[in-house]
């Protein structure tokens, strides 16, 4: 079988969900695929019960394409049939409604491709040195890890108390 | 010998906003513990800071030239030294 | 929580991705979400080994709207923050590459939404009344159920013999 | 009384290619049974094949106005009966 088509990329622009899906079944179809699984991740307009203003994106750039190209190859690498696998991270100030990260898997057969596409996401989430900021009606949180959102400048105040 | 030292999120903040700073270290190499000491100096609140983070299981990784490294790593002039907490990954489970 | 967005259908043109889910995006961040997956299918270039030429959709119609929406309800029913199920099915003569089906999913969290596309997918697959007929380079097949390509005319042929 | 019989994919070839066929039975209304009887008097090709796809594991339903039903079913004047093979599924697991 002949290589996947793989790219990664960090961008400050929204991505045509048309252009690539037309693409990847026009390059893909040929090869026997007919399944194309895509995620697109928006901004929550409200988390915990307040609006959201703002979601901030920034990456430590040079790492965080280097390790989504690492997740894409050994991804890809673990079953036969995958055709295809994209991933872009939107970095920068963005707004709910607003993509944030796009994965798309072209592979066979279609529960290959669901199973791909989700691993995918959760080890971009987890992996990738993606920061958030949120800014919502009631202040701007850092956000770490799994869970925790840290309020800007609270951990601050009780690092200098310490 | 001069090292650059990147810094995200909120140990951005630590460090009045600043990316990237630079740390200043007598000799050739030095070990990462050493270079972070005297980063430290020059911004205590980041020391405590990320003390504070790793006691709440956040603990940071750190990087020299895009590779994870432990505290005993060495490191030469014009490396490019970076601190980073947990990324952002969203829930898992919600 | 409010109703989800709810829709479906069978079309003889394609179906701006794009379009889609920018809609559910501003229509669902505000409630909360912001996960959307997309199953997109598009038609094999190859099959067995053998190129395709064509790949023809008929539906029985009323039945398989009627059948599409109730999965979708159904669907929708078992997981509350459900936010919006798309289900839109081409017929008619398709290429190889063109999109076959689109199944988008907006839900909370993002395992939930992948697990609800698959889902519905297969089960838009063996219980709405669609059939395919493909046209290869080694002939006609219908194609039934799960697994079973019957060559046009030969089925019959048999049939005429008992 | 006239019945609509709509027929789909390979079971239209059977009726020469037409996507609709009118059945007439005496009465006012009939089982399914004898309506697909008189059906298959005109298209003794489709019985058979209908018979052969059984026998694969590719048994047909019945619906009489959108509603899935049995050979014992009502039918009466101007409703339409369609009889659907398998759809067209893709496999589950290839």
């Amino acid at each position: 079988m002949s290589k996947p088509i793989i790219r990664v990329g960090l961008s400050k622009e929204p991505v045509s969900l048309d252009d690539v899906a037309a693409r990847l079944a026009r390059e893909t179809n040929g090869l026997g695929a007919g399944s194309l699984v895509v995620f697109m991740g928006f901004v929550k307009g409200v988390v915990d019960g307040y609006k959201v203003n703002t979601l901030s994106y920034e990456a430590y750039e040079d790492v965080a394409l280097k390790k989504m190209e690492e997740i894409a190859r050994e991804e890809a690498a673990k079953w036969e049939k995958t055709y295809a696998i994209w991933i872009i991270h939107r970095i920068g100030v963005l707004k709910p409604g607003d993509p944030t990260i796009y994965v798309f898997v072209v592979a066979e057969p279609r529960h290959k491709a669901f199973e791909l596409a989700s691993r995918i996401l959760d080890r971009v989430k987890h992996e990738v040195p993606i920061y958030k900021l949120e800014a919502r009606e009631d202040g701007e949180y850092w956000i770490l890890g799994d869970h925790t959102r840290v309020r800007r400048g609270e951990e601050l105040q009780e690092a200098e108390k310490r | 010998m001069r090292v650059r030292v990147k810094l995200v999120s909120l140990l951005r903040d630590a460090v009045d906003g600043a990316g990237e700073v630079v740390v200043e270290v007598d000799g050739d190499k030095a070990q990462l513990r050493d270079v972070l000491e005297k980063l430290y100096t020059s911004y205590p609140k980041l020391k405590k800071l990320i003390e504070g983070l790793g006691e709440r299981g956040l603990g940071v990784v750190y990087m020299v030239n895009g590779q994870g490294v432990d505290l005993d790593a060495e490191v030469k002039d014009g490396d490019l030294v970076a601190i980073l907490p947990p990324a952002s990954g969203g829930a898992v489970l919600e």
